[in-house]
């Protein structure tokens, strides 16, 4: 279907947007806005496999099936991170990352 | 330039725009839209690359799913029209410097390799073959990967719970001793 | 069982028996016990050997026992002794058995002080009967770390700085050692063959030249920081000056000696012709040392200060005559060992009886000791005495010995190095002189003096054992001599082979 | 697949079985009922544990996602015993008012994350290593935000989520190269494809970092002290010890199987890191006065002597991997146990409230010693072995100026353990910790360190044990 | 075995005395301890007399010369291959003689002392230390070998030092007990080298072998050089260096005035009879190896002898305190047997020195030890050391005051005095050999006689001083030693020294040489009266001269500040210069050093605080930046 579009293209895109996420892990001060970027991170990875899957390996469904079990996780990891965030939200009446350092040295 | 050719660049171009906007939008509430679309779109690239299985996945897991529970908990967290404090300069600019080190190399890197396709005969990504290898335990079958998943999403809601849980007495017990006092610690 | 296991045992069951004590006058009488029963097993550990070797057994370690411990490393519990080692054991038992009686009073935590000195005991035991490299580590680094808690629990002055110094240069000095350990493990045989940590069956083949390089002064300043090698001698001086006595007996008497003999054992055993190679930057090292701690001495105020500087000298010519490396150097080291062993031991515990009742070390506050508490005043005497090399006591054997030694190689360095060493002798005799009159000669300085009381039973007990030990060897070195000499002979065998290229 | 293969899962069926029984009683307890979990699960982990301990043939199924054999089976006991001791060391935690509510969640989570990393240490894949890694990870961090009204403790949690989202991110990042240039997602054909091409090196690099972040290796270890410092310290004990272990195990596994064609290049990446992580951990640990940082420093530091043992890269090298290990975990726990225990009955974690514990708690002291002393490496205690055996088998490789390196890091760690034994042996305090007794558990926990610490040095069968089991490249 | 083997209790007598009496000190009561120590020491010199008897009489077949005999040999020590250490007993000529010297003088210090040190605090005490000594130097004169010499060198040396501090509780005493020891021990270092260099060159320590003129010691003195004289030359000018430590030799004499702290007894036995001959005999003994092999170590020999001998005298002049003045004539003295052997050549008649100087060794011996035991009489009875406080003294004490006059005369060399015959031997030597050394020695002959009547006109004439009580003469136990050693002192010139003692063991004869005597006579005659007309009544004349050489006066009177040159040495260089920078730079450049790679530690530890900032982000930054690094550096890089 699009086996003109070079897979370098692909490549070059989730590796951009794999350090987009990146910077936005670094610099978001929002801890929301943090998980946001590792969907990102987690999205450029799926696309990887999934593109290495569709144009070098197509016989076989790996890099498919580990998109699939990333998303999962994804959804697990986020979960859990929300619950998080929200008790800290509980507590610090804020989810400024700034704010979480108790604990230093 | 085929229609497949635009249909990639505009997914390319919306998946990095977004992606962008996402990390750099002041409006938290904004970036979770922006991501949902920088979801959307990847899934449309799965669709184009015919793994709709995938895609629909996709679609529902991740853009339904998550972007729903972040939605809802930055409502929780966050004032709606409340802009996000932005990070200092330098650590933007140090972020910016390594980070674009990193892709820099590491698009060198997939670029200097030569990639060499398999010969071998393509598989369809259709529900029939995804269901299949999904319970098979063979050789590239995914049958356990699949069961643990479900632990872990079991673990994950267990401990979701237990977090998000209200304890009742703690509301009251003000001379509940504190295990660590908050200035122990800093020195 | 193994009489050279019973060497390890007997502490150990010591410290098992200490457990169950309750107060101090019960653990020290379990130590006493067991520390009496360790000096008569020395006892007879002598007799034995001189009996089998008299009965014509030339193998050259005796009493050997090999047990097969960590299969995959080829790592024994391999036990076995030759006459070195043999007089090595023979002091440590006289050394513990004179320290224990020596802190016959240690109300403070007395149980938990008697565990930790007789562990060190252990260790100290462990190593000398030791063949197996690796369980030589493993006893040297356990001799070691109960010295941290003596110091630091029952010391006195900035102890918890000395003790923690101590303890991390000697661990530093293992650091090295480690590589050196490792290194001649990977070394041992040729190519092939199974890796040993065996001393005997290393010393069977020559280690790579490079490799010896290499590895040599990894060992010897390893052992060597032990042994108060300058510049690694900072430890000896703070940490003697706060330990509680026993401890600085032990230390010094002992303790320090695992450096001589390791460098001993293991350095120059097994690594010949990278010794021969680098031996001149060490002899000038320990030349310093030599000088350098009697003079340092000399300054001091502290009595403490004094033999740990004292000490540094002594042990410095150790080192000095191990890198002499000829038969009578050799035999004046383990004599040297032997004898500042005792020496310093007796020393350490004349000026611990003193402190305890004099309440200071300073020499400028004290005088006149000798009229109020004669006999520890002519023990110190005579111990001052063995220590500036007395004909008649065992100072002068060992020096006598050391110097024909070194002064038999004919070059002019190592003859210089020699008479500079040799020169310690008068410096030695000022100090010696100096701490004497002040402490003991001259008028009573302090009122408080007039009421002190001489020597306790258990004192006597402890520095007449030592003042035996050091007439004893001073006067009949023969027998001693000779235990060592025969020893010497494979080392010796090996060192002729010693083939250097433009040496 | 018949019976007997899927038995091969044994562990991890038995665990999840546990986890589900677990669930379903804890739903019929009511409020005042809920301590009886604590019995209840120890003893169903107990027989767990045992059940270890049967002799088990190596069997590879899932068409290679998962197999086992006797070294795997060796470290899921390891690991399994590790638990046990923390189970028994968490009661006194447990049973406080803040926590009895959640004694069953979080017996549930426990297990999960060692599912995980059984699954993790069994796995003949990169997406089952990835799944249990994960499976390892997510709910510990549900465990370390576990007190609601700490914020340390949300904190922590948070901290170790996105932290270890990031790492498993690149870690990820990395499969998916691993996966494009190789094809294959199974260990045995990658290990059959892997080259040193700048791809697969930075793929790998990408990997490495990924398992380094859960070892805690410099420059990736800085969540680490945060992290142990803020969660409950049962939690900090389980990821510096279990966690830790389980990733050091399965990345010399892949190292040496996946990834040894790259043995040339990883190693010395290796000695940079373990050099920056022995260094680095031991600056930081001399100045923490709080006990649980400072543990988690010297943590990072022992993870720095781990990798002596990689750098073998042969069978001595992952025995003596193994080997410390095990040790470790008695070791480390031996010390989180002593700093559970007062914790617990008086709140206090400083260094200085250690000041005179000796006079007044002896024993604990003692343990605590004796622990300090292996974690430093100081003989008779096994810590001396294990970290003996990694200088050996990095000598092994020729390495001695890194076993030079470790040997001077040994020192300055002996230096802040010896303040621990300082603190409670030497210094006088005017208001020392009151003499306590400890429950039942607590005591049964400390104990089998204690044991574990003395027996393991001498008992040279288990070192041969293991190395029966190993193997090299 | 053999016939001589007895003799080994000569010196084991005196040690197992030592050894009862000094750990029964406390139990010894009264003078019990003293009683043993003599009776000992009586056994002792009554074994010493006949094995004098039996070897120079009974023995002797007329007209063979005497050879030395080893009585006993065991082995003490294997050094090298080749030097093993021996303790044995070596009967000789001038072992017998030394024996005979030691035991008497010893003998007689004992007895005396039982008089002396009544009463005293330690008296036991001293009579142990009196037997160690006795047991060292005995051991010392019959040692077979070098270095059963020196470890009985250093015995004595150690017996001294417990003898002159004796007063231990006098600041005084002890630090002249440890200046004579460091500075003894000093010169024993030259000493040891000496042996050192000695024994490689020639493979062996043993007497026997190595004075043997044909013998391997002496052919190989043309071994290597260093510095332009043999080794040999260096061994020998170094065991030179440690002879003349114990011998009070200038430069290294200066302990020997500060040793007269010690009791009088000691002193007289010690430091003018025995121990300090100590150096000569060491000499002598060696005396073939310098005249055959290093006749430049000879020489030197020669000349310090003969320096300290004139430079002893001047000094002696001036000193007030009556021991000190006796102890700068026994450097004198010393300096004249020296010199003899200095200018002694090997065999028949060329050995006149070595003979005359062991003939002077045999007579000093009995005249100084009377003239010491006679001050200490004075000193007992006026409690003062001080010739001023002392005066007209003859009339309270005759007896002392004879044999003090008897002493007197002998030294200053009049006949028919023994100091007369051997004094002249000497001088007849040192004509022979080098004038100028013959010059020195006729002034110091002189200058002898001056200060000798000098001390005896202040003690004994003028008028009487304010005495705290009446002086009343010595008991019978004080008298007797001095009557029996004026009795020697008279009458030993009459032995046939040359043909007992001599360098090759063959006798000579040798008659007096009335040339080179009677000026000798003349110029001691001189000295006595120009002391006479000086002290003998109080008048100006002392004062006047004293004003008219003032430079020389006080140079002389502060011995030519030698102990202030000493001091500076040692308090100033070593204490100052070396021993407080080696101090500083222990604690601050070694240790700082060490405490500086610990501070450095626990700095960086500071510094990198930064980075564990609590902040996630930098976590993160920190660790994405690793993976860069990591890249850049393996993929790219390496």
């Amino acid at each position: 279907m699009i086996d003109n579009i070079p897979l370098n293209s692909f490549l070059v895109i989730s590796t951009l947007m794999f350090f987009i996420g990146i910077y936005g892990f670094l610099t978001r001060r929002n801890l929301i806005t943090m998980l946001m970027s590792i969907e990102l991170i987690l999205n450029s990875v799926n696309i990887n496999f999934v593109v290495f899957n569709k144009f070098l390996y197509p016989n076989l469904l790996h890099g498919h099936f580990f998109s699939l079990i990333v998303i999962a996780v994804a959804a697990s990891e986020a979960a859990v991170a929300i619950a998080i965030i929200i008790n800290i939200y509980r507590n610090f009446k804020s989810i400024d990352v700034e704010n979480l350092d108790q604990m230093k040295l | 330039m085929t229609l497949n050719d635009i249909m990639f660049y505009l997914f390319a171009g919306s998946i990095l725009t977004f992606s962008v906007l996402t990390v750099t939008s002041r409006r938290i509430l904004r970036s979770a839209v922006y991501l949902l679309f920088v979801l959307v779109s990847t899934a449309g690239i799965y669709f184009m690359l015919n793994y709709n299985f995938l895609a629909a996945v996709q679609l529902t897991v991740y853009a339904g799913g998550i972007i729903v529970l972040i939605i809802f908990s930055i409502l929780l967290t966050s004032h709606v029209s409340e802009k996000a404090v932005v990070a200092p300069v330098r650590q933007q600019i140090f972020s910016a410097l390594a980070t674009a080190a990193g892709a820099a190399l590491t698009i060198l890197t997939f670029l200097q390799y030569a990639f060499t396709p398999s010969a071998s005969p393509a598989v369809e990504a259709n529900v029939h073959n995804v269901g299949l290898a999904l319970v098979s335990y063979g050789r590239d079958g995914f049958a356990l990967p699949f069961e643990v998943i479900s632990i872990l999403l079991l673990a994950a809601m267990v401990g979701a719970i237990v977090l998000a849980k209200k304890e009742k007495h703690l509301a009251t017990a003000g001379n509940q001793p504190k295990i660590n006092p908050d200035n122990s610690s800093k020195s | 069982m193994n009489i050279l296991t019973l060497f390890v045992v007997i502490p150990v069951l010591t410290v098992a028996g200490i457990l169950f004590t309750k107060d101090l006058k019960q653990s020290r009488m379990v130590s006493a016990i067991g520390m009496t029963v360790q000096l008569i097993l020395s006892a007879i550990l002598v007799y034995l050997y001189v009996t089998e070797r008299q009965a014509g057994n030339m193998a050259p370690m005796l009493f050997t026992f090999d047990a097969l411990w960590f299969p995959a490393l080829n790592i024994h519990y391999a036990v076995g002794v030759d006459g070195i080692s043999v007089a090595m054991i023979a002091l440590t038992g006289v050394v513990v058995f004179a320290g224990i009686f020596a802190s016959w009073r240690m109300e403070f935590l007395s149980r938990e002080f008697f565990i930790s000195l007789i562990l060190l005991a252990t260790g100290v035991f462990g190593f000398f009967i030791s063949l197996d490299l690796f369980t030589m580590f493993l006893f040297y680094e356990i001799a070691v770390i109960p010295m941290y808690l003596l110091i630091g629990i029952w010391g006195s002055g900035p102890k918890e700085y000395s003790a923690m110094k101590l303890t991390l240069m000697l661990m530093g000095g293992s650091a090295l050692l480690m590589v050196g350990i490792l290194g001649i493990y990977f070394f041992s045989v040729p190519e092939g063959g199974q890796l040993t940590f065996n001393v005997l069956e290393i010393a069977k083949h020559q280690i790579p030249i490079e490799m010896q390089r290499f590895l040599f002064p990894f060992t010897f300043v390893g052992f060597g920081i032990l042994g108060a090698l300058f510049p690694f001698h900072t430890w000896s001086p703070d940490g003697h000056a706060s330990a509680p006595t026993a401890v600085s007996m032990l230390h010094a008497g002992v303790l320090m000696k695992l450096g001589g003999y390791g460098a001993f054992r293991v350095a120059i055993y097994l690594m010949p012709e990278a010794a021969q190679e680098q031996a001149w930057i060490f002899i000038i090292l320990t030349s310093i040392s030599v000088v350098y701690g009697a003079f340092g001495a000399i300054f001091q105020k502290d009595l403490k200060y004094i033999n740990a500087y004292s000490s540094v000298s002594h042990c410095g010519l150790v080192l000095f005559a191990v890198l002499m490396m000829n038969q009578t150097a050799f035999t004046g080291a383990v004599i040297q060992m032997i004898s500042h062993g005792l020496m310093t031991a007796l020393f350490f515990a004349l000026i611990g009886m003193i402190y305890g009742r004099t309440h200071t070390r300073m020499i400028n506050e004290m005088g006149g000791l000798m009229k109020v508490i004669p006999f520890l005043g002519v023990v110190y005497v005579i111990a001052g005495l063995a220590s500036l090399g007395l004909p008649g006591f065992s100072g002068f054997v060992a020096e006598m010995t050391i110097f024909f030694g070194a002064y038999e190689h004919v070059d002019l360095f190592h003859r210089v190095a020699t008479i500079v060493a040799v020169s310690s002798i008068v410096i030695t005799a000022v100090y010696i002189l100096r701490v004497v009159g002040t402490l003991l000669m001259g008028p009573i300085t302090d009122k408080h003096f007039l009421h002190l009381e001489d020597a306790n039973w258990y004192e006597r007990l402890s520095t007449i054992t030592l003042v035996i030990g050091i007439t004893f060897i001073g006067v009949a070195p023969l027998w001693l001599s000779d235990m060592i000499n025969f020893s010497l002979a494979p080392l010796i065998e090996k060192l002729a082979t010693v083939q250097l290229p433009g040496m | 697949m018949s019976l007997i293969e899927i038995l091969a899962m044994r562990n991890e069926l038995l665990l999840t079985i546990m986890a589900m029984i677990l669930l379903i009683i804890d739903l019929n307890l009511n409020h005042a009922q809920k301590e009886r979990m604590i019995p209840i699960s120890i003893g169903l982990f107990l027989v767990v544990t045992l059940i270890g301990f049967i002799p088990q043939p190596d069997q590879t199924i899932f068409g290679g996602m998962y197999h086992t054999n006797g070294l795997v089976q060796l470290m899921k006991n390891i690991l399994n015993i590790g638990v046990l001791i923390i189970l028994f060391q968490s009661v006194s935690w447990l049973r406080s008012p803040a926590n009895s509510t959640k004694i069953s969640e979080y017996f549930f989570l426990l297990v999960t994350t060692l599912i995980g990393m059984n699954f993790m240490i069994s796995s003949g894949d990169f997406l089952m290593l990835y799944l249990g890694l994960e499976l390892a990870t997510i709910p510990v961090a549900a465990l370390a935000a576990f007190t609601h009204f700490n914020t340390k403790s949300s904190e922590a949690g948070i901290k170790l989520l996105l932290s270890s989202a990031l790492s498993s991110g690149i870690l990820l990042y990395g499969i998916s190269m691993i996966y494009g240039s190789t094809g294959s997602i199974y260990f045995d054909t990658i290990g059959a494809a892997y080259v040193n091409v700048p791809l697969q090196v930075l793929a790998f690099i990408f990997f490495f970092t990924g398992m380094a972040f859960k070892i805690s290796l410099v420059p990736f270890h800085l969540w680490t002290a945060d992290v142990y410092e803020g969660a409950p310290i049962n939690i900090t004990s389980y990821l510096s010890v279990i966690s830790k272990g389980a990733a050091a195990f399965i990345l010399v596994i892949v190292m040496f199987t996946v990834f040894k064609e790259l043995a040339p290049v990883y190693k010395n990446m290796i000695y940079l890191v373990a050099v920056l992580t022995m260094t680095i951990g031991n600056l930081f640990a001399m100045r923490q006065k709080n006990m649980k940082r400072f543990l988690a420093f010297s943590s990072i530091a022992q993870a720095g002597f781990i990798l002596l043992g990689i750098l073998g890269t042969n069978k001595m090298g992952m025995t003596s991997v193994v080997y410390f290990v095990l040790v470790y975990i008695f070791s480390n726990l031996g010390a989180f146990g002593v700093v559970a225990a007062i914790a617990a009955k008086t709140g206090k974690e400083s260094m200085d409230d250690y000041d005179g514990l000796y006079l007044t708690n002896p024993k604990l002291s003692l343990l605590m010693m004796l622990s300090m002393f292996s974690l430093a490496g100081i003989p008779p205690v096994a810590g001396f072995f294990g970290k003996m055996f990694l200088f050996t088998s990095a000598a092994s490789g020729g390495y001695y100026w890194l076993v030079f390196i470790a040997v001077l890091n040994a020192t300055i760690s002996l230096y802040y353990y010896l303040l621990v034994v300082k603190a409670m042996f030497i210094n006088k305090s005017d208001h020392p910790i009151a003499t306590f007794q400890s429950d039942g558990y607590t005591k049964i926990g400390l104990m089998l360190c204690a044991l574990g610490i003395f027996v393991l040095g001498f008992w040279s069968q288990v070192y041969e044990f293991i190395n029966n089991l190993s193997f090299g490249i | 075995m053999n016939s001589y083997a007895y003799t080994l209790l000569i010196p084991l007598i005196p040690f197992f005395v030592f050894l009862f009496v000094g750990m029964a000190e406390d139990k010894l009561k009264g003078k019990l301890g003293g009683l043993i120590g003599t009776v000992g020491l009586g056994i002792a010199t009554f074994l010493s007399y006949y094995t004098a008897f039996k070897y120079f009489i009974t023995d002797h077949v007329h007209g063979t010369a005497y050879t030395s005999v080893k009585a006993f040999e065991i082995t003490w020590l294997h050094l090298t291959e080749k030097l093993t250490i021996n303790l044995g007993i070596l009967i000789d000529p001038i072992s017998v003689m030394m024996l005979i010297v030691v035991s008497t003088v010893s003998f007689m210090v004992h007895i005396y002392s039982l008089g002396y040190m009544e009463g005293e605090r330690g008296f036991a005490r001293f009579y142990s230390f009196l037997s160690l000594f006795s047991f060292s130097m005995l051991g010392l004169v019959l040692a077979t070998n070098l270095f059963q010499m020196y470890i009985f060198w250093e015995l004595v040396g150690v017996s001294s030092f417990l003898l002159i501090g004796y007063y231990y509780e006098k600041p005084s005493a002890f630090s002249a007990a440890k200046k004579a020891f460091i500075v003894t021990r000093f010169a024993d270092l030259g000493f040891l080298i000496g042996i050192l260099i000695l024994s490689f060159t020639t493979g062996t320590f043993d007497f026997q072998t190595l004075v043997d003129p044909n013998g391997p010691a002496i052919s190989s003195a043309g071994g290597a050089a260093f510095m332009g004289l043999s080794l040999l030359t260096w061994a020998l000018i170094l065991i030179f260096v440690g002879g003349a430590g114990k011998s009070a030799m200038f430069p290294l004499h200066i302990w020997l005035p500060d040793a007269m702290e010690g009791p009088t007894p000691v002193s007289a036995l010690i430091h003018a009879a025995t121990m300090v001959v100590a150096g000569v005999y060491l000499v002598a003994r060696l005396f073939p190896v310098y005249a055959l092999g290093g006749p430049v170590a000879l020489e030197v020999v020669a000349w310090v002898g003969a320096f300290t001998s004139l430079f002893a005298a001047v000094i002696a002049l001036t000193q007030t305190d009556i021991k000190r003045v006796l102890a700068f004539s026994t450097m004198s003295q010393i300096g004249y047997m020296m010199l003899s052997l200095g200018v002694s050549g090997y065999g028949g008649e060329e050995g006149l020195g070595f003979m005359a100087s062991n003939f002077h060794l045999f007579t000093h011996a009995m005249f100084k030890a009377l003239l010491f035991l006679g001050a200490g009489a004075v000193i007992h009875a006026v409690h003062s050391n001080d010739m001023s406080e002392m005066g007209g003294l003859r009339k309270y004490l005759p007896i002392t005051h004879m044999t003090f006059l008897i002493a007197c005369l002998t030294i200053a060399g009049i006949p028919p005095f023994s100091g007369f015959f051997s004094k002249d031997e000497i001088l007849v030597a040192a004509f022979h050999s080098n004038k100028i050394l013959f010059g020195i020695e006729y002034l110091v002959a002189g200058l002898t006689a001056f200060y000798m009547f000098r001390l005896y006109y202040s003690i004994f004439w003028g008028h009487d001083r304010h005495y705290h009580h009446t002086p009343h003469e010595a008991p019978l136990v004080m008298t007797i030693p001095l009557m029996i050693l004026a009795f020697g002192s008279i009458f030993s010139g009459l032995l046939p020294f040359h043909h007992l003692v001599t360098s090759d063991g063959l006798g000579f004869d040798s008659h007096i040489d009335w040339m080179i005597a009677a000026p000798s006579i003349l110029i001691g005659v001189v000295g006595i009266a120009v002391a006479t007309l000086m002290y003998k009544t109080e008048n100006s004349r002392p004062a006047a001269v004293a004003k008219t050489f003032s430079h020389l006066y006080r140079w002389s009177y502060r011995k030519f500040y030698i102990d202030e040159v000493y001091l500076f040495v040692t308090k100033k260089i070593i204490f100052n210069y070396i021993s407080r920078p080696v101090a500083w730079f222990d604690r601050h450049i070694v240790d700082g050093t060490m405490n500086g790679i610990a501070n450095l530690v626990v700095f960086c530890s500071f510094n990198i605080k930064g980075l564990q900032s609590g902040r996630v982000q930098q976590y993160g930054f920190v660790f994405v930046s690793g993976v860069v690094a990591l890249v850049l550096i393996f993929v790219y890089l390496l």
